[in-house]
């Protein structure tokens, strides 16, 4: 990967940008000055520019090798230069001089840079140490740091824990963010998550509120009683989103109760792309 | 109508908010500690905060003729960072025993976590050592659930109730919190939360007896003058003036007199007001024309 | 027209400030560092302060359409505790190296005592080292001396004069200013320091050319939406427009561009409004109707 | 002092405020618990009240002849028991371990705990050492405290330098805080205040403003050629304030040269106030 993100750096920034690259990497040969080193840090917006690279066919499917997970091509020239530098220092520095100094990256960094640090965690050997970080950065209310967590981001699926993990998609429907930009949603769904998720509609309910249409994905699977009947209600309801998030959810459902609902459904069903979701939700069911 | 403001974080308000929560009747605030949109990485950070509350923010107040009130705690949004939480724990005898401190807040649960608990717990244990009630924050994500696990500790630590507030309720919760002997804050937001006019039909169906609203006004899109205006939704509902009262002003004044640092007869009267002595180029007032009473 | 307003601390207004600069017209902020109203007593609030400024209030800004830059610095009236100013000065190359940084600032004088002297000398110094603009704060008390004082400094230092505002000038302190090659910054306040009225008065004697104004909005009482105001009574006072947009517009852009980190490009066009993500209890709209641009 | 300060509490305070009290000064016998001791000054305006001490005639008398201006009888008795704490560690303690221990008694106080520190800051012993602190807690926007060091406190006349001083006074007259409040002004007086005074003047007559009544007192005594000039007109100012402070500063005149100005305006002056500065000004001339 740190050869991959040098090569890509390498062939899109200019002279000048590469020489600072060139002096940032060089500083980390130890005894590395941590102050240098996070002036290095959060000089890589100014010097290397924030355009996404935007990588070719050919980049990509050798990104995909090393890391298949990773949206490689969303990031910015500053946050791949950021990311080689802290796999750089790793290679360079003992274990926990190197986790101590990579957290004041963290800590310092003003929200592009918290952002770097977010995306690149995954690649960092031993990146489950970085936990706690992690989570924490989930409290955020600046949406464009949860985001460099929550999406298009494999680290949560990979480290975060159970209940960490509900905590961040319940955040994410708060949040309006489109629980499809989560990786791994689907091998993380739990019974926990869809109780969270039946309480925080009938919150909504009580209210007068609406609900996220895909939050049925989350809450579906795992539900029994009268959230299942709600769930089925929403099936027929007017908004098709709703239809299609439901069905998808049934379809992971636990056990077979909603194929009854799913065929009524699938009967009266007019919108294409609801009608594919509830045949898929029918076929996993077998 | 006098009216109380038990939970609104000035730190991140105007002075023309102040001014236009005095004009609108709001003569006495409570300004809990919380989070201020970021978390804090350092405890010395905290300890400016708590003497920020407890001076500069009183002052401030004092000089729009509303009486300010705080709370201290270490909250739980930010209790995950141990090295962090214990010093702060630490420095907070010395805070409690001040006289401006009339609970322990905003504890409680935000994600509901291991550290949030044994925090949550540590700070109810402080609380009941120097006979201050507790301000509880519940969470906005598993709300309900939060809230169960909160009066399931305040029962279990054996806490009085009465010296329990639990904050920010909904329709769903309301009724778990009024089958205890706690109180019921209603914190109501411009556009979500809880509005004026689902406030004003719980107050309908569970009448006034501990129920207390806030605005939880702070830098986020909120309003300092949610208090007044569920006034005057009530009122446009037809709830009784005694009811309103007690839930905008004797509710809040007697929940937090029993710190023993709110005085029921001192708060009725309005302090008095002199700007006279504040000229200066950094003091709130920078040389209007000075409101003088005697 | 579109405003920039060079000096104002968001940190201690609201989301309804912002909206109402918004809608004024109000397209880029500089936020400069200074204090809080009551001294910090640790160099962990001062990270704690800087990480703000780069970090949640930039965010809050963007809500709002609003281009938010700071400037980092210990201000002079914190600067007299000398375990916690070197603390700071230590800590200030790492944040000198930010984007969203355009100056070294507020620095100067406040007290004018030797130890904000020398605060003032060696940040100053660090301004020239990173290559940054310095935005240097005149004091209250003894007004004239300290501008004076502030002048001789940046002569003597051999500081590029073109890189530094001085700040909060009036009738008798600009035209010391303006005999330099330095810009001049006027604060104005609601009733004190200087007025609208004055303010046009100034510019009527002294033209537009390195004129900067500002509201200097913070704890106190003070108006964010001064700069438009100003402009208002620019116009009816019969300034040409040309000299107006100078002031308000071309004057703080051009003197921040010299940080590197203002594009002048950039800042012509106002940033995407994206709201729909903000449902968050936490967020600065709480579940209000998101407003889209695309 | 600290015996005064004692009888005086026990004169006035209740069983349950004395009880706490003997227990307060006995956590003063070392090893000192430093929180504790922090939380018994913070304690004191719960449990000794903060009504002020109103001195008996014989009390004040007592208390003159151990600082004459020392203003006791506003004290409130929570800041009468803090200032016993703190002279009883003095004795008990160790300097240096005083000297820490005092200053965060001030530094983590809220407004009254730093009021009543600096009110008491006179009598304590090498009172000298804690001038940083006094000079900081001029720079605060609390009024309440600025008044605690500079009105009705002699600390400032006895311990601080002369720029710190004139700052003090600087602040005063924009804070609309009369100078009759700061103890021993008169002995004070330089030609630095006089210059900073004239261009405050100058300030705020720029600005279409008006001008302190009071800051004449300060102003005249070392001015010279133009500022005199002013002085003199504002000896004949339509308010009467003007006139009587203008009188009373310009009879501190380092020479003759107003003797002229006072007679002239001494021949027209009814106000029988304003008449009294003018004989009092002249006499003082000789």
């Amino acid at each position: 990967m740190k050869q991959h993100l040098h090569d890509l750096l390498r062939a899109r920034a200019g002279g000048d940008a590469l020489a600072w690259l060139e002096k940032a990497l060089a500083a980390t040969t130890p005894p590395v000055h941590h102050n240098t080193l996070l002036g290095y840090y959060s000089g890589a917006s100014r010097r290397m520019g924030k355009r996404a690279l935007n990588l070719s066919q050919q980049e990509q499917a050798r990104g995909e090798t090393l890391d298949a997970e990773l949206a490689l091509s969303h990031w910015g020239a500053d946050e791949a230069a950021r990311a080689l530098l802290l796999l750089t220092l790793a290679e360079q520095l003992p274990p926990e001089e190197f986790a101590e100094l990579a957290r004041r990256c963290y800590e310092l960094g003003d929200s592009r840079e918290q952002e770097s640090w977010l995306r690149g965690l995954g690649p960092l050997p031993d990146c489950a140490r970085f936990l706690a970080s992690a989570v924490d950065a989930c409290r955020t209310n600046i949406i464009p740091v949860f985001e460099a967590i929550a999406c298009e981001n494999p680290y949560p699926l990979r480290v975060f824990p159970e209940a960490n993990f509900n905590q961040l998609i319940l955040k994410s429907l708060f949040n309006g963010i489109a629980l499809e930009r989560i990786v791994g949603l689907e091998a993380r769904l739990n019974a926990s998550l869809s109780r969270m998720s039946d309480d925080y509609v009938s919150e909504r309910e009580a209210a007068g509120r609406t609900v996220p249409t895909d939050i049925w994905l989350v809450l579906a699977p795992h539900i029994a009683g009268e959230g299942l009947v709600r769930v089925h209600r929403y099936l027929s309801h007017e908004d098709p989103a709703h239809r299609y998030w439901a069905a998808l959810g049934l379809g992971h459902h636990a056990n077979g109760e909603s194929r009854e609902a799913l065929r009524a459904r699938a009967a009266l069903e007019r919108e294409p792309r609801v009608k594919a979701a509830l045949d898929g939700a029918l076929a996993r069911m077998g | 109508m006098k009216m109380f403001d038990p939970h609104i974080h000035m730190t991140s308000r105007t002075t023309d908010d102040y001014a236009a929560m005095a004009e609108a009747g709001i003569a006495a605030i409570v300004e809990p500690a919380f989070w201020l949109g970021q978390p804090r990485t350092h405890a010395g950070s905290f300890e400016d905060y708590f003497n920020g509350l407890l001076g500069w923010e009183r002052f401030r107040a004092s000089q729009f003729g509303i009486r300010h009130f705080c709370t201290i705690a270490l909250n739980p949004k930010e209790a995950n960072d141990p090295r962090l939480s214990e010093e702060v724990i630490d420095m907070m005898p010395r805070y409690l025993q001040k006289e401006g401190v009339v609970a322990v807040g905003e504890i409680g649960y935000d994600d509901q976590t291991d550290s949030e608990e044994k925090l949550f717990e540590r700070q109810m244990a402080m609380a009941m050592e120097y006979g201050l009630p507790v301000l509880i924050h519940t969470p906005h994500r598993d709300k309900k659930q939060g809230t169960v696990r909160s009066i399931d500790l305040v029962k279990s630590m054996g806490f009085p109730e009465e010296r329990a507030l639990i904050d920010h309720n909904t329709e769903e919760t309301l009724p778990l919190v009024l089958d205890t002997g706690c109180w019921a804050g209603h914190s109501i937001y411009p556009n979500t939360k809880m509005d004026e006019e689902r406030m004003a039909r719980l107050v309908k169906q569970y009448g006034s007896e501990r129920i207390i609203i806030n605005s939880a006004a702070d830098w986020g899109i909120s309003d300092p003058l949610k208090v007044p205006k569920t006034v005057d939704k009530m009122r446009e509902m037809g709830i009784p003036e005694v009811d309103i009262e007690t839930i905008v002003w004797s509710n809040p004044a007697t929940f937090f007199a029993q710190s023993g640092n709110l005085n029921l007869e001192d708060i009725e009267t309005r302090p008095n007001i002199n700007q006279t002595e504040l000229f200066d180029g950094n003091s709130v007032l920078r040389g209007q024309t000075p409101i003088v009473e005697s």
